[in-house]
């Protein structure tokens, strides 16, 4: 056997393992009458070092034998693989904002008033973070509550020149079937697989026949509905 | 080779009898002891055609996936076109491992059963005469069947055809690369602002407002700006009233401004200070109402 | 940017993601504004395919992108890394997947008709389990019937791009075509029957021991322990 076909073994057992492999292992992978010399090993795996640079990846000796692994200079690069889309938000949180943006300023406990429930301390953590409430001070009464009331970067994300751009509360009135255009974050069930996506399926049964593409919530998406059969 | 290639139509004769099975010879002397009981009567010796050992009956019939598998198996091993089965030789010999598999107390699914009724259906149709008249329109009793083994192989064939695939974990793997460096970035969620008007709606429904407060054009500017008087003012002690309008945004601007302080007033607040008749009038937040420094997201 | 850069990144994030990226997700890299043109990158990936020639490696398109993988003609010399085999599946899972495949969206049912037999819970659990099919709709008929559907998962897995690389169907005969089909075999030779009809039920032996997962401690590991060549 000569060094690149090693050198090929070597390096797909290196992607494959998705573990850092010792000489030993190394040698191991080629059975005990035709194994290298590992002298012979320590020279390929050299080369291989040698051809990833000025590469995306490198060739590095750790404690548990040899990876290959990401260079650190590509890390910037990849950082948009990593992205997690954090769980949308619930329903409260959205009347927590609608009602600070109406109905300004606004302390906790009136808006616990309007909805008639608690208003978690995290609802509040949260839209204070995301900067699009601010408090705006504090009550005279006792507790000296805090008075809340939206920002400019509220305005901003929602694309709204003044807060009187919203609609008033009878045009929003008007708009009865908001709610069945849009989807609207519910506590997701846990449901099992078989009954996951049933909502999307009604749509899919008016499409069947064409080609369709649904995205995916868990399981990938489903291609193509077109008929594969080929006769 | 083939000489056998028949007429237009082909002709449905009876295959009555199985191949003259000769060459018994080569058969194993297995049969001493009975394998299997029939009516009472022991069975020492499989139908010759059907031989299978004993000690792997079992394991063969977990082979099919069915009867129209167990069926496939009888025509293909007796090298029979599938488009012409001579239907009671196979009826029979499906019969003798239906029974074979009962006498095993095999669990037969009732699939298995049916397709022994089919078949005695099918065969019993092929022995009755049929009027020559009508020969031309009379379709072939073992069309449907013949049409759903076809069906079955094709599938059955598929089957092999995706086992063949390259496919992940047997034949190849996903090739990946350490990343020493992780950073994970959370991407907040978004909502629409549809989506607040709804949340609203369904707010404010919940609670009565609407019945309580009659639909009104929310003064939403007002609510705004005093938001805006109040930040202003949380800084300084007193701020001169005529620094909080900004001629700038016209009569419209001035007179929310106006109305905010109004209102503001009314909440109790801020306070509204004049020294003396006509003097300056000052207006600093209601005692109590200073914002705490600690939480404040945007300027 | 030049194109070896590109290159770097690509083989970078291929390696890093540990799963298939789609060239949308690849241009994701980039940015908005310094992303290179999709006909750019599908270059790149060409020139980052070519240079895997002769490799262990190979980049293939599968349903959801872009993956590198390890070639099938490595998987012998690798098996010392894997402390399990891979899961091998019933005749009868094949046989339903494949169903699933073809004639998606289709019904337990539909699926049971034609096999002639009933589905087990199993197969469909582990299908739905393994994200290879999913629920794609209701039939609309008493019951109302769950249709199944493959996923780009189920792509993946068996290394396609679309589900019409699936290999083709075998054809239907009429049985009106007959004769010009009925070249009848000679009638089966009589003589090595008992030999053949022995042979058969031993290949059928094997294949029950091999396919349903019989429990085979020592017949399982014959295949394994085959060694690759070493020249």
């Amino acid at each position: 056997m000569d060094q690149s076909e090693i050198k090929n073994i070597l390096e797909a057992a290196l992607l494959a393992a998705g573990r850092p492999l010792s000489l030993d292992q190394l040698v191991g992978l080629f059975g005990k009458r035709s194994a290298p010399e590992r002298q012979t090993l320590k020279e390929v795996l050299g080369e291989l070092a040698f051809e990833y640079k000025d590469r995306g990846i490198e060739l590095k000796e750790v404690g548990s034998g040899y990876r290959i692994q990401i260079c650190s200079s590509m890390s910037d690069w990849l950082t948009p693989l990593w992205e997690e889309r954090a769980p949308r938000y619930s329903r409260a949180l959205l009347e927590v904002l609608s009602l600070i943006a109406y109905r300004q300023p606004i302390t906790r406990g009136e808006i616990e008033e309007v909805r008639g429930v608690a208003v978690s301390t995290n609802i509040v953590r949260t839209i204070l973070e995301r900067g699009w409430v601010r408090v705006v001070g504090h009550r005279d009464v006792p507790g000296k509550p805090a008075m809340l009331g939206t920002t400019k970067r509220f305005l901003d994300y929602f694309g709204l020149k003044r807060l009187d751009e919203l609609p008033s509360l009878s045009e929003i009135k008007d708009l009865e079937d908001l709610n069945a255009e849009l989807a609207l974050p519910e506590p997701s069930p846990q449901s099992g697989l078989l009954d996951e996506l049933e909502e999307d399926s009604r749509e899919l049964i008016e499409q069947a026949g064409v080609e369709t593409e649904l995205p995916d919530e868990k399981g990938g998406d489903v291609v193509s509905l077109a008929h594969p059969e080929v006769n | 080779m083939s000489e056998l290639i028949g007429p237009r139509k082909p002709e449905l004769k009876l295959v009555s009898t199985a191949p003259p099975v000769t060459g018994e010879a080569g058969l194993p002397a297995q049969d001493e002891m009975p394998f299997a009981v029939v009516e009472g009567e022991p069975v020492t010796e499989l139908p010759r055609d059907l031989y299978i050992p004993p000690h792997a009956l079992k394991v063969f019939l977990e082979a099919f996936e069915g009867p129209l598998d167990l069926l496939l198996y009888l025509i293909r091993r007796q090298n029979l076109n599938i488009l012409d089965i001579p239907i009671a030789e196979v009826t029979k010999q499906y019969a003798h491992y239906i029974e074979l598999m009962h006498d095993m107390e095999f669990e037969l699914a009732g699939e298995y059963l049916v397709m022994a009724a089919t078949l005695a259906e099918i065969k019993s149709r092929m022995l009755l005469p049929s009027p020559v008249a009508s020969d031309e329109d009379e379709e072939d009793p073992r069309a449907e069947l013949v049409r759903r083994l076809q069906e079955y192989q094709r599938f059955k064939e598929a089957a092999q055809d995706i086992n063949a695939l390259e496919r992940l974990e047997r034949d190849v793997s996903q090739a990946t690369a350490k990343v020493v460096e992780r950073r994970v970035v959370t991407k907040l969620p978004d909502i629409t602002l549809k989506e607040l008007l709804i949340a609203f709606k369904e707010a404010i429904e919940r609670s009565d407002m609407f019945t309580r407060h009659h639909v009104q054009r929310e003064p939403l500017s007002v609510r705004e700006r005093m938001s805006q008087v109040l930040v202003s003012l949380e800084s300084k002690k007193f701020t001169e009233f005529s620094q909080l309008f900004d001629s700038a945004e016209g009569r419209t601007g001035v007179t929310v401004t106006f109305l905010a302080i109004l209102e503001l007033l009314k909440e109790s607040l801020i306070d509204v200070v004049q020294s003396e008749p006509y003097g300056p009038i000052h207006v600093r937040v209601a005692k109590g109402s200073e914002s705490q420094e600690a939480i404040t997201a945007d300027a």
